[in-house]
C-alpha cells in the first residue's frame, strides 16, 4: 500500500471502500457455496470501523462481534488471509478454524472476535487493565453492537473501565436492530449516552451520514484516551442494509419500512466521502483497493485446506 | 407411544409449534418469551403466528439478558404461570446457568415445597455450516448433573411433540434439547394431545449383536449406521433415550445384558458427558453379572471447528458409527471393515448461514 | 397480635423492635451452636424493612436476600417458624431445609431469600410480570444490598422492569459494604439514582436517621407503583453494626472507622422512633413483642428434627 | 513429588499462599483479583498481605461481577499477563460459565494459536455448617467436559502448592479446585519451588483389595475409610487423581487391574460428574479383559439441605465409604458390617458462620 495521505477524506474513502467492495465479492461468491460460514455483513456501516480505526496506532488494540468484517478491515488486517479464512483454507488468519465470525490478525492488534453477544467487552477491559499495568502509551477500543448494552456483561464492563480509569474506547454501533428485534422494544429509558454518563463516562452521540463529522470526533475521542483521561463512549448510528446474517436483502420479512431502507441507501456514507476527493484520486483508490481485492480472492481460491491431523492442533497452548 | 397414529407427517419444527399452540390454547397460563420468538423467522418456525394468534403479552422477544429473562421466567413460575424460554442455541445457555441451577433447580426443596417453579426451557445445539466453537455446543449433560432438574433430548417429530406437552405441564422445570439438524426431519405425529413419560427409552430399532444409544440427532445418525452395519452381518438394536434425566438405564442395561455390547453416541463431549453417565448406569446394574463391553463416541476433544473439512471430523458420522461398531463386535484384531457411504440429508441439505 | 393502629410511629417500632430483639436473641443463642446456619443480621438496618413493609398487603409480594430477618419479620413472617427453621427443624418455614439465608412464608407473601447475590432480583421481576398479566392489585417489592447492583443481573432486571412497566418497587439498603469491601471502590460515577434513571426509572435517595420520612416516602413510592405508574426505586442509606455475617461486632478487622459505627449506634433508628411514643404504649408493644419472641424460642426449642428420609422429599413438586 | 522434603508442615491454604507469594515474586505478570481477595480474611489466609507485599495493581479487590471479571482476567492474559481469579464458593461460577467455556478455553483453538489465555481461576466449594444449597456445591465436571481447560483438584498441602504453581506457569485457563475443608488440614511441605505434574494420579496409600478413588476432600475421607476396613480385614488402596483433566486414568485401571474393584468418591453429584468419567475411562480401558465391580459414591441426588441432621447424610462419610467398600468387596450377600466410628475432624471442628 502507498504511503499513509495527509487527506483524511482520503484515507475514509480507501478504507470504507475496501470494506465495501469485499464484502460485495462475499455476497457475488456466497451461491457458490465457497464460503461455508455465516456471514454478517457490515455494508451500510461501513463509516464507523473506518473513521474510528484511522486514529489508532499498529499498536492499539482492537475487539469487536461476530460482524467484523469492516473492524479487521480497517485496523489493516491482512486482506487475503481473511478470505482464505472466509474459505476455510489453511491460509487463513486462523488456519480455517474460526470462520467469518472469529477473524484475528495480532500483529495489527486486532485481538479477535466473539460470536456470543457482549463476550467480548469485558475482554477488552481486561486488556486495557493490562495495558495500563504495563504502562503501555496503546490503548484499546471495543466495537459492539447496540444489542451488547441488553446485557448484563457490559453493565459490569462500564463500571470496572470507569472505576479503574481504563485507556478504553468503546464504539456502540447503534444499526438499530439486534436481528429484527428494534432498540426501542429492547432498550428503556432515555438511552446509551445517560447509561454510560451513569457509570461516569463521557459519552457522545453521532448521528450517521456526516463520516467526517464522526471521524473528527472519533479522533477527539481516541486523543482523550490516550491522554490517560479514561474511558470514553461513542454512541454511532449507523444502519444495515442487508441482512443480519447471510448476503441477502432482508426486505421480504418486513420488521423494518422499505422507506427507511431506502433512504439509508440513498445517503451512502461512501458517497459522501468519495464526493469529497478529486475525481483522479478516487479512482486512483478503487484500482488499488480492486487489485488487492482480486489479490486476495486469487490467494484464497489458491490455498489449501488444512489436513485432517489439524483438527487436533492449539487446544491447548503450550 | 400414542396410539392414535393417522399417518400424519410434520416436520420436527412443527409438532414442537403444535405442542406450543394446542397447550397455550389449553392454558392461559402458558407463555413463550425468547430473543426473536415473535420475529418472522419465528425459531426455526416453532414459534411463528403464536403472537398473532395468542397477543404480544403471550409471545414476546426479549432483550439480549440471558440472565436475567431466566430468572425473569422463573419469577413468572412462582407466581404460577408456566413460561417457556427459547435459546436459538445452547452456548447462550452458559449465561444463565446460575439461575437455572442456583434458583429453578433448588427452589422446591430450598423452600421444602412452598415454591415449585413450572417452567421449560428449550436450547437448541447448533451444526454445520460454520457455527464454529461457539454456535454449536451441547450441554445437556450440565442439566442431567443437577439434582431438581428435568432433561428431555426428543429426537422423532412425534417425541418432540410429547415431550414438549410433557415438560409444559410439569410443575418442574424441564430442560428440553432440540438440535438444530432435526427441525427439519418428518414423522408421523398424532394431531390430538398426549405425553411422552420421563425415564422411559425408545427402542428406534430392535438387534441382537450390539446395542447403539444415540442421544437427539446422533439416534438418527445411528439408525443410518446400523444399515450399513447390515453388510458386516451386525444386527444392531439401536436404543433413543429421549429422556435424559431421569434416564431410562434399565432398558439400556437390559438390551446389552442381551448384546454383551454397548456403543453410546452422543451429540455432545465425552468427558462427564452423557455417553460416560450411560455407560457408568449399565455398568453398575449388569457389571458384575454379565461381562460386556463398551466404547463412547461424541464430538472429537476439541473445541468445535468452522472449516467444513474439518468439522466433519468433529462429529461422528453413520460410517464412524459404524466401523466402531464393528470393533467393538468382531473385536480389535478382525479384519478391517469400511462402512459404506451414506448421507445424512439434514447435514447434507443444510446450507448457511444458519 | 392487636389490631393495627393508626399510628405510624407506633406500627414501625413495633416492627423495628421485633426485628432488633430477635437479632439479639439469636446473638445470644448462637454460642450454643444451636443455630447451625450463618447469620447475616439487620441490626441498625430495621428500618428500611419495618418503613416500607408497613405499606404492603400482605398480598403484595416481596423478594429479598440472604440477610433477610428483618424483611421476613416486617412483613410478618410466622415468628416461631423462622426460629425452628434457624434450629434446623420440622417446624421451621422450610422444615429445616433453608436455614437463615432462605427464609420463605410465602402466606404472608415473602418468596424467600437466595444467598447467591443479586439473584433473587430477576425474579422479582419475573412475579411482577405475572402479577400484570393476572391484572392484579398487587405489587412486588425486592430488596437488595448496594452490591447488588454491581452485578449484571440488576442492570438487565431494571431495563425489563421498565421496558414494560412492571409493577415493581426496588428497594436497595446502601449501608456501605459488601462483606468488607466499601462501595465506592465498586461503584463508578456520580452514583444509583443517575443509573436507575437512565433505565428511566424515578428514583430517590433517602438518608439514615430519619425513620419517618423513609416511612412517608416509600410510602408514595408503593402508593406510584400500585397506581400502576410502572417501577421505582429507592436508595436507602443505612448501616450494619455487626459483622457481614455472624453474631459478632467486626471491630477487629478495621475496615471501618470505629467511629464511623459508633455515630451510626448512637443515632440509633430504634431510639428515634420510640420516642415518638409515650412511653406506656412503647412498654405496651415491648412485652408483647417480648412475649412473642420468648414463645418463638420456646417453639423452636420444642420442635424436632426431620426424620432421615426427609432428605429425598421436595426435590421435585408433584 | 518434590525431592527435598524437610519435614515443615503447613496448612493447605498457607501452601497455597506460599505458592502465590512465590510466583508474584518471580514474575511481575502474576497478579490476585478476586471479591476480597485484600480484606482482613484474605481468602480464609491465602492471599493475606499480597497486597501489602506487592501493592493494589498486583492484589485488589473487584465488584460483585463475576462475568465481567472473568472476561477482564481473560483479556489481561491476552495481553500476557498472569492473572489468578478467586472465587471464595464454587457456586458462583455459574455466573461466570460463558467468560470460561466460550471463552478462555476456545481462543487458543479457535485462533488457532494466535492466543492464549495464561489464567488460574481458584474456585472454593463451600461445606458444612448451613451452608445450604447454594454455598456448596462442587462443579469441577463442568469444567472437565471442556477441551481446552485443564482442572486440578489437589488435596494435600503440598500438592495444592505444586498444583498452584503449575497452573500459573501454564499458558492455558486452569481450575483449580480447592475445599473447604482441606485449608485448615496440615502437611508437609517444602519450601522451595516445585510443579505437580498435569495427568499424574498419586497413590495416596496401597493396598490389594479394592481401589477406592477420592476427589478433592474425599479423598481424605477415604483414607480414614481405609484404616476402618482394617477391622474387617479389607486392605484398599486409596487413589486422589490430583489432576482431572487430564486425568491418570492409566493409573487408576492399573490398580483396579489388580484388585478387580472400583470405588469412586467423589465431592460432587454422580449423574455425568468425576465418578462417572473415571468408571467409563477405567471400563473402557481394562472392561474388555479384566472383570471388575464398581460403585460410585457422592453427594445424595438432592440440593444440600441446611439442617446439620440432614446434611451429615447427604455427604459420603469414612463409615459409608468403608461400608460401600465392604459391599462391593465381599459381595452383597456377605454378612452385614458396620463400619467403626472415626471423626473427619475437619468437618467437625468446623464452626460458622462459614
Ligand atoms: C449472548 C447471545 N445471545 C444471543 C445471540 C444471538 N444473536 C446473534 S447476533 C444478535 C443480535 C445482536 O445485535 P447487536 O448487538 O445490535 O449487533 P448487530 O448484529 O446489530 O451488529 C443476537 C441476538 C448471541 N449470539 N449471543
Ligand atoms: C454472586 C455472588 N457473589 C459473591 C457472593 C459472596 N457474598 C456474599 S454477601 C456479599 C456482599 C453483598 O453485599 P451487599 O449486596 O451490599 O449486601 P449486604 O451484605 O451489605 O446486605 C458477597 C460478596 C455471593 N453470595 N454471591
Ligand atoms: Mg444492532
Ligand atoms: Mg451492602
Amino acid at each position: 500500500m502507498e504511503e499513509r495521505t495527509n487527506n483524511p477524506a482520503a484515507r475514509l474513502y480507501r478504507s470504507m471502500y475496501l470494506i465495501r467492495r469485499v464484502e460485495e465479492e462475499i455476497i457475488r461468491l456466497y451461491p457458490t457455496d465457497k464460503i461455508k460460514s455465516p456471514v454478517h455483513l457490515s455494508i451500510g456501516q461501513e463509516a464507523v470501523s473506518a473513521a474510528v480505526c484511522d486514529h489508532l496506532e499498529k499498536t492499539d488494540i482492537l475487539f469487536g462481534t461476530y460482524r467484523g468484517h469492516a473492524l479487521y478491515l480497517a485496523k489493516g488486517g491482512d486482506v487475503p488471509r481473511m478470505m482464505a479464512e472466509l474459505y476455510g483454507k489453511v491460509d487463513g488468519c486462523a488456519r480455517g478454524k474460526a470462520g467469518s465470525m472469529h477473524l484475528v490478525d495480532p500483529s495489527v492488534g486486532m485481538m479477535g472476535t466473539s460470536a456470543v453477544v457482549a463476550t467480548g467487552i469485558s475482554n477488552a477491559v481486561g486488556a486495557a487493565l493490562a495495558l495500563k499495568m504495563q504502562k503501555s502509551k496503546s490503548i484499546v477500543v471495543c466495537f459492539f453492537g447496540e444489542g451488547s448494552t441488553d446485557e448484563g456483561a457490559w453493565h459490569e464492563s462500564m463500571n470496572f473501565a470507569s472505576l479503574k480509569k481504563l485507556p478504553i474506547l468503546f464504539v456502540c454501533e447503534n444499526n438499530f436492530f439486534a436481528i429484527y428485534s428494534h432498540v426501542k422494544d429492547r432498550l428503556a429509558g432515555p438511552g446509551l449516552l445517560a447509561r454510560s454518563e451513569a457509570y461516569g463516562i463521557p459519552a457522545e452521540h453521532i448521528e450517521d451520514h456526516v463520516p467526517m463529522e464522526l471521524h473528527e470526533r472519533a479522533g477527539a475521542a481516541v486523543a482523550a484516551v490516550r491522554r490517560g483521561e479514561g474511558p470514553r463512549f461513542l454512541e454511532c448510528m449507523t444502519y444495515r442494509w442487508r441482512d443480519h446474517v447471510g448476503p441477502t436483502e432482508d426486505r421480504v420479512h418486513k420488521y423494518r419500512p422499505d422507506a427507511e431502507l431506502d433512504a439509508k441507501i440513498e445517503g451512502d456514507n461512501l458517497k459522501i466521502v468519495g464526493k469529497l476527493l478529486p475525481d483522479a484520486l478516487r479512482k486512483s483508490i478503487e484500482a488499488t483497493e480492486e487489485k488487492r481485492i482480486a489479490d486476495a480472492i486469487a490467494f484464497a481460491e489458491a490455498s489449501t485446506f488444512p489436513e485432517d491431523r489439524e483438527i487436533y492442533d492449539h487446544v491447548f497452548a503450550n | 407411544m400414542s396410539s392414535q397414529t393417522e399417518g400424519r407427517t410434520l416436520t420436527y419444527g412443527e409438532a414442537v409449534f403444535e405442542a406450543t399452540q394446542a397447550e397455550m390454547r389449553r392454558d392461559p397460563k402458558v407463555f413463550v418469551m425468547g430473543q426473536g420468538v415473535d420475529d418472522a423467522r419465528g425459531m426455526f418456525g416453532t414459534t411463528l403466528g403464536l403472537q398473532k394468534e395468542f397477543g404480544a403479552e403471550r409471545n414476546f422477544d426479549v432483550p439480549l439478558a440471558e440472565d436475567a429473562m431466566t430468572g425473569i421466567g422463573i419469577g413468572a413460575a412462582l407466581m404460577g404461570m408456566r413460561p417457556i424460554q427459547v435459546h436459538q442455541r445452547m452456548d447462550f445457555v452458559l449465561l444463565c446457568m446460575n439461575q437455572i441451577v442456583n434458583m429453578a433447580a433448588k427452589m422446591s426443596y430450598m423452600f421444602s415445597g412452598a415454591h415449585h417453579v413450572p417452567m421449560v426451557i428449550r436450547a437448541i445445539i447448533g451444526r454445520s455450516w460454520g457455527q464454529g466453537a461457539q454456535h454449536s455446543q451441547a450441554f445437556h449433560s450440565y442439566f442431567m448433573h443437577i439434582p431438581g432438574l428435568r432433561v428431555v433430548a426428543p429426537t422423532t417429530p412425534h417425541d418432540a411433540k410429547g415431550c414438549l406437552i410433557t415438560a409444559i405441564r410439569d410443575n418442574n422445570p424441564v430442560i428440553m434439547i432440540e438440535h438444530r439438524m432435526l427441525h427439519n426431519v418428518k414423522g408421523v405425529v398424532p394431531t390430538e394431545s398426549y405425553e411422552i413419560p420421563y425415564g422411559k427409552a425408545r427402542v428406534l430399532s430392535p438387534g441382537k449383536d450390539i446395542t447403539i444409544v444415540g442421544i437427539s440427532h446422533m439416534a438418527l445418525e445411528c439408525v443410518r449406521a446400523k444399515h450399513l452395519l447390515e453388510a458386516a452381518n451386525i444386527d444392531a438394536e439401536v436404543i433413543d433415550p429421549v429422556s435424559l434425566a431421569p434416564l431410562d438405564a434399565e432398558t439400556i442395561a437390559k438390551s446389552v445384558e442381551r448384546t454383551g455390547r454397548l456403543l453410546v453416541v452422543d451429540t455432545g463431549w465425552l468427558s462427564c458427558g452423557a455417553s460416560s453417565e450411560i455407560l457408568s448406569e449399565v455398568f453398575e446394574r449388569i457389571g458384575a453379572r454379565r461381562p460386556f463391553v463398551a466404547k463412547r463416541l461424541g464430538y472429537l476433544p476439541t473445541p468445535c471447528p468452522t472449516t467444513k473439512i474439518l468439522e466433519n471430523l468433529y462429529y461422528p458420522s453413520p460410517q464412524s458409527i459404524a466401523e466402531a461398531a464393528y470393533l467393538l463386535t468382531r473385536g480389535a484384531d478382525a479384519p478391517v471393515w469400511k462402512a459404506g457411504k451414506v448421507d445424512s440429508n439434514e447435514v447434507a441439505e443444510f446450507r448457511g448461514p444458519f
